[in-house]
């Protein structure tokens, strides 16, 4: 079976013809029912794979890849009319900043009424009395005040309650969730990743879940993509991932989510930084902070030529010459 | 820089000041001015010519404004009078150049004036802050609502036209946007982390005030007082073309379009060479403004 | 609502503190306000003191200051603001017909250069960074710096004196307004198409036009819902600030055009020294600027509800 | 890490030296007035808090946004003036200072900022704004003033070409080390951290963290860790704090909170923060939203949200009292909140 939405060399550039691609060939798929969560550090590109799928990315970028499918639909070729019809009904989205994406002048009640005027074609009345359901059924504690108040009145954790109501007023049958939960409270957060699942659970829906927290990541994913520099560098289901990780930057970035402690007391580091990482057109993008490179003496390779993904019968799949290495030996 | 040894041009002193500069050689000079945005070097170089000229005039002109010449009224151009004679037979050219010095000073000492007193009422508003801000403010919310015309006329009727007059009833209604803008700022800026880390450093207030907050609120104070020069500069030719603001044996731009209006069918050149000076020093200076702002957004 | 009353109190202390120095205008000026007025009456420089005092008698200016002031006030409140000392006819007639004429032309001119405005600046947020956004970019920034007293002479000798399609003074029907109303607008129109542009940036900018169109608006579905009403806040201030500063403003073009409007009867009262008009125009413009910016301001808490409700109801 | 951890009041006993004590501080922000007829509403920002901190001790302040954490270190810092209550530095009384006594003890206590960006003037230089500090205290002269900053930045592991960059040339984690330099140069006794990683990436805040438990030791520095993280809190602290509406709700030396924490509040910040796992699946969960703090809830502040909490909790506001061993808790049922908030495996 195909999968629902399916990303093919998706390439992602901003400025000067020429300038390193924020994304650079990022292949995707999430089957019917899965979540699957990107996971990378700020600047690693995922957010825009996010909005290349919605077809929302900002001003001057310009998007060139292979393909974009959803159910069968190609989205790259896709109208206007077809993509608004799109992400009304079928694809929705949730965002990092809840509050900043409620229009501050319109109601929520308004706001959430829209899609289903639009979309379910309910008269004013009967959209008015879906909205208070719809608010109730995501936990919102009275909801007909709720509906007439206006976004800045409402805290980080409630403003994302009437997002998600209004994402998942439509049913749809995928749901792209954009850090939905970095800016809220920790004790709301809980709360919000469980709705999603719940929610998620409760229709069927595919989930694409960014996210730039392995921890809240591995509570709610059936699969993990790792990005770094533009790049995917590995994928795997979040056991893989999280238990027996084949690159050695999602190993790092285990270690710093988890604060992991060397021999000498402190707390493990990834050596340099990522700055200069997206203008490497040569290698592997991470070489210059891996830590297994001395080790494996593969310095030539690394340097020469950027590794292929390549995975193992399991599935999973990783970028580093390391790993193939490895396999190859074994 | 070359440009700020100019002492025609106060308002790019402090535009330099903004950005800190490192190197004293012409060339890192030139350098910076080549990251000006296009409106701000046109501007630039637009009011460093005007100003020349007007500075210049006493040497530069051809004749003197005043000198009649009743045989020769209302001639077109020519080598002898390049923009023509008025209906006095006054060289139009020699009157453009006096009556700018007029003009351009009126609109410069109001602005000054204005910005000054402003700024340093908003900065004691966003400082003092209480019922004094709130003092201040409502009585900004009253100035604003003078219109500055009626007041220039109303101030005329009582103390008759003088360049005091013309410069009192500009600065009475002028004041309150760099108060407002200036206040906002200041808040604004001290409420951003880098002020609270100064106090933090046990920085003393006097240099928080100057080396935090009023670098910060120079560029949007200059930029802002650039646009409001060509507001100026029109409502000083607006009092003096109705007959309230430079009066006679003087005159100013305004004065000389007025004069020069029942003449227009026979000499066109009477209307629109004052009007064209008052336009092309308005723009160059507006020009300044939006080129400082949009330097400021590019630098984020 | 504690703000309104605020407001509302600062527009009466301004209303009594410029009517207070509009009725001093007489004492402020150097010499007796009894031979003043009765110069300006009869023209007279050789006056009789007798009557002169009469005079004094019968206008109350015998009477201490505020007891003075006072009457003036009751007078005025009720209706009577005096008796022009040039036509001889009473103000309160005269001002009528001015405000009037005056309105009709700041109002035109004023929604002219509003639509005109929006039009524009919304097309040049829109192609943003492109050439169509430049050249009005360019043509406002310019426009900002014409007078209108340059303006409307060149107006006037091209449409009226040269090609004699339009009327070149005078206010007698729609055809008279076109010029006059063209040359108030024009400075307006540029700073509001300015603010346009800048405010629909920001908001085509902001996330929540994002999160619109992630549920599926269409652009101009998603401007028209949740853009528009954004992006006019600015524009509704501005709006009111120049139709405020119009109401007085517009003098220099009520001359040109010789429009018998507030502006043209204040400026021909303080060449003639007419205290009774110069008295009643400065405050019927201060009082209608100070209700003009407090009635906006009203307004646009109604359509911002983040001032309106200023923290939480958590 | 110093791990000599001494309980509250055998600390003063034993002759331990406290470094900050904080008696029943209080904050209100008065708000604006919306109407004639009540009076203005205020803020409850922190709401009573008494703490002492050993010199050399490093005490974790944890709580989510509205929990006055931060607020109470800028009146510990007297950048903001307390309502009531005292605020004693090393021995001095800095509450009521003047203006110029006040700049003499800020010496002592310095401040690392949570977004480093915003803590820097865009237009002064990294070398400007550092040589000012000294330049404005006084301290050498400008030869030994550039040596001093450079000697900071290499202390934080920078080299001498930051000198002449402006911030926005500089990374989040860069720039962060600087603020940490620029603090050290006035050799303060005390550090205040407030959420010096949370604005910065996971491969980053390991670095930055490193960086202020090595100084710390050099130092001998007194510090105070504010954090939403319990992680972050649980690697630098050794007591840490739990505040909630502007008031502490629980104590403890940082073993003692992390396995035995007793008030309902910290078992679910606890839970919340499971490092790994199936977070979503938390058993112990706050519902809903933290009560506003300019209306705080009647009797106990959490009653709100708290699972466990009946009508005395509804009605009478739970003192903090010792319930072990340098550990004390606002709660009227914490003894039994363990047993029946941490029956499952998920639980801490």
């Amino acid at each position: 079976m195909p999968d629902q939405l399916e990303i093919d060399n998706l390439t992602v550039s901003f400025g000067a013809e020429g300038a390193p691609p924020v994304l650079d060939g990022v292949s995707l798929g999430v089957a019917k029912g899965e979540v699957l969560a990107i996971v990378g550090e700020s600047g690693s590109g995922k957010s825009m794979t996010a909005m290349s799928v919605m077809k929302l990315l900002p001003r001057g970028a310009r998007m060139k890849a292979g393909g974009i499918r959803f159910d069968g639909v190609d989205i790259l070729g896709a109208d206007e009319r077809t993509m608004n019809r799109i992400r009304g009904d079928r694809v929705s989205m949730l965002f990092q900043q809840p509050k900043r994406m409620l229009d501050p002048t319109a109601t929520v009640g308004r706001q959430v009424a829209e899609p289903l005027r639009r979309y379910a074609g309910l008269s004013r009345h009967k959209a008015a009395d879906r909205v208070i359901e719809l608010l109730s059924d995501v936990g919102i504690a009275e909801p007909e005040r709720r509906a007439k108040a206006y976004a800045h009145q409402l805290s980080g954790g409630i403003a994302q309650r009437v997002m998600i109501a209004m994402a998942l007023a439509g049913e749809p049958e995928l749901l792209i969730a954009d850090e939905p939960t970095t800016a809220l409270d920790v004790t709301v957060e809980v709360q919000v990743l469980r709705l999603i699942a719940t929610k998620r659970a409760e229709l069927g829906m595919s989930v694409l879940f960014i996210s730039h927290d392995l921890g809240v990541v591995s509570s709610l994913a059936d699969r993990i993509a790792v990005m770094y520099a533009g790049r995917i560098v590995e994928v795997g289901t979040t056991d893989q991932i999280l238990r027996q990780p084949q690159h050695p930057y999602t190993r790092s970035l285990i270690k710093c989510a988890t604060l992991a402690r060397e021999l000498d007391g402190s707390l493990f580091v990834i050596p340099g930084d990522v700055s200069s990482a997206r203008s490497i057109t040569k290698g592997c993008r991470f070489m210059p902070r891996c830590p297994v490179v001395e080790e494996a003496h593969l310095h030539d390779s690394c340097d020469a030529e950027e590794p292929p993904l390549s995975g193992c019968a399991n599935g999973q799949v990783s970028r580093c010459w390391a790993t193939i290495e490895t396999r190859r030996s074994a | 820089m070359a440009l700020v040894d100019n002492p025609a041009s106060e308002a790019l002193d402090g535009t330099a000041r903004v950005i800190p500069m490192r190197g004293s050689a012409a060339v890192r000079g030139w350098e910076h001015l080549r990251t000006w945005p296009t409106s701000l070097r046109v501007g630039v170089a637009l009011f460093l010519t005007i100003a020349v000229l007007l500075v210049l005039t006493p040497w530069i002109a051809p004749y003197d404004p005043a000198a009649q010449d009743l045989e020769n009224r209302l001639a077109a151009g020519s080598p002898a009078h390049l923009l023509g004679t008025d209906h006095l037979g006054r060289d139009v050219l020699s009157r453009l150049l006096w009556g700018g010095r007029y003009s351009v000073s009126i609109a410069a000492v109001t602005l000054v004036l204005c910005s000054v007193f402003g700024t340093v009422l908003g900065l004691l508003c966003a400082r003092i802050g209480g019922a004094f801000d709130e003092l201040v403010m409502r009585l900004t919310d009253v100035a604003l609502a003078f219109p500055e015309m009626v007041i220039a006329m109303f101030l005329v009727a009582i103390l008759g036209p003088s360049y005091g007059t013309l410069i009192l009833a500009l600065v009475l209604t002028g004041w309150t946007p760099f108060a407002r803008l200036a206040r906002g700022l200041a808040l604004e800026i001290n409420s951003r982390d880098f002020v609270e880390a100064a106090e933090a450093l046990g920085m003393s207030r006097r240099f928080i005030v100057f080396r935090h907050l009023l670098p910060n609120a120079l560029s949007p104070l200059l930029a802002h007082a650039a646009l409001r020069f060509g507001h100026k500069l029109i409502a000083v030719g607006a009092l003096s073309y109705l007959g309230l603001g430079v009066q006679p044996p003087d005159s100013d731009w305004g004065s000389m379009l007025a004069d020069g209006q029942p003449y227009m069918t026979r000499l066109a050149g009477l209307v629109v060479y004052p009007g064209l000076a008052i336009f092309i020093t308005a723009l160059a200076v507006t020009l300044i403004g939006q080129g400082i702002n949009t330097r400021r957004n590019r630098q984020g | 609502m504690l703000y309104l009353l605020r407001r509302v109190v600062v527009l009466l202390t301004t209303l009594l503190l410029v009517s207070f120095l509009v009725f001093m205008l007489p004492y402020l000026t150097p010499g007796d306000p009894a031979r003043k007025i009765l110069r300006a009456r009869t023209g007279d420089l050789d006056l009789d003191p007798e009557t002169v005092e009469r005079l004094r008698i019968e206008y109350g200016l015998d009477l201490p200051i505020m007891q003075q002031y006072w009457n003036w006030l009751k007078d005025a409140l009720g209706g009577d603001i005096g008796i022009s000392y040039t036509s001889g006819r009473p103000v309160a007639g005269m001002l009528g017909s001015a405000l009037a004429n005056t309105a009709t032309l700041a109002i035109s001119a004023l929604l002219f250069a509003l639509v005109v405005a929006l039009i524009l600046g919304t097309i040049a947020a829109v192609k943003r960074g492109k050439p169509a956004d430049s050249v009005i970019t360019t043509i406002t920034q310019g426009f900002v710096a014409i007078p209108e007293y340059w303006m409307g002479p060149l107006l006037v000798l091209v449409f009226a004196l040269n090609m004699g399609v339009l009327p070149s003074a005078g206010w007698k029907g729609p055809l008279w307004m076109i010029l006059p109303c063209l040359t108030l607008a024009l400075r307006p129109m540029s700073y509001f198409t300015q603010v346009t542009r800048a405010s629909m940036v920001d908001v085509l900018e902001s996330p929540h036009i994002t999160a619109a169109r992630s549920r599926g608006l269409s652009f101009g579905e998603t401007m028209l819902k949740h853009g528009v009403r954004n992006a006019l806040l600015p524009v509704v201030t501005l709006f009111s600030v120049w139709l405020a500063g119009l109401l007085g403003g517009s003098v220099v073009v009520e001359v040109i055009f010789a429009i018998p409007g507030m502006g043209r009867m204040l400026y021909q009262a303080i060449t003639n020294g007419d205290v009774p008009i110069i008295q009643a125009s400065v405050v019927c413009v201060v009082g209608l600027t100070v209700i003009i910016t407090t009635a906006t301001d009203a307004l646009y808490r109604l359509i911002n509800p983040t001032v309106r409700t200023s923290h939480g109801t958590r | 890490m110093s791990t000599q951890v001494v309980g509250q009041r055998t600390a003063a006993e034993s002759g331990h030296h406290d470094m900050v004590v904080l008696d029943n501080v209080v904050k209100y922000f008065t708000l604006s007035r919306t109407s004639l007829f009540h009076a203005p509403d205020a803020v409850h920002s922190v709401d009573g808090v008494s703490l002492r901190i050993e010199a050399g001790g490093v005490l974790g302040l944890v709580g989510e946004s509205g929990s006055g954490k931060s607020t109470l270190a800028r009146v510990i810092l007297t950048l903001l003036r307390s309502t009531s209550g005292t605020v004693t530095i090393d021995g001095v009384d800095v509450t009521n200072l003047s203006q110029g006594a006040m700049r003499r003890v800020r010496r002592t206590a310095q401040m690392v900022f949570q977004d480093p960006h915003a803590a820097m003037d865009p237009r002064m230089t990294i070398g400007e704004s550092m040589t000012s500090v000294l330049t404005q205290h006084g301290v050498g002269t400008r030869a030994e003033r550039r040596d001093r900053v450079s000697l900071a930045l290499s202390e934080v592991g920078l080299d001498d070409s930051y000198i002449d960059r402006y911030p926005g040339e500089c990374s989040g984690g860069q720039l962060q080390r600087v603020g940490i330099a620029r603090a050290l140069l006035l050799d303060p006794k005390v550090l205040i951290c407030d959420e010096p990683t949370s604005a910065l990436d996971a491969s980053v805040q390991a670095r930055v963290l490193n960086l202020l438990d090595r100084i710390k030791d050099e130092r001998e520095l007194t510090m105070i860790m504010i954090s939403h993280d319990l992680r972050v809190v649980r690697h630098v602290a050794d007591r840490v704090a739990v505040m909630y509406l502007g008031q502490i709700v629980e104590v403890a030396d940082r073993e003692k909170l992390f396995t035995g924490a007793s008030h309902p509040y910290t078992i679910a910040l606890l839970a919340a923060g499971l490092e790994s796992g199936r977070r979503h699946e938390a058993t112990v969960v706050a519902a809903g939203e933290p009560p506003s703090p300019i209306h705080p809830p009647a009797g106990c502040r959490f009653n709100t949200r708290c699972p466990l909490a009946t009508d005395r909790c509804r009605e009478e506001m739970p003192e903090l009292r010792e319930v072990g061993a340098d550990h004390e808790v606002r709660c009227h049922r914490w003894e039994e909140a363990r047993g029946l908030l941490c029956a499952d495996e998920t639980a801490p």
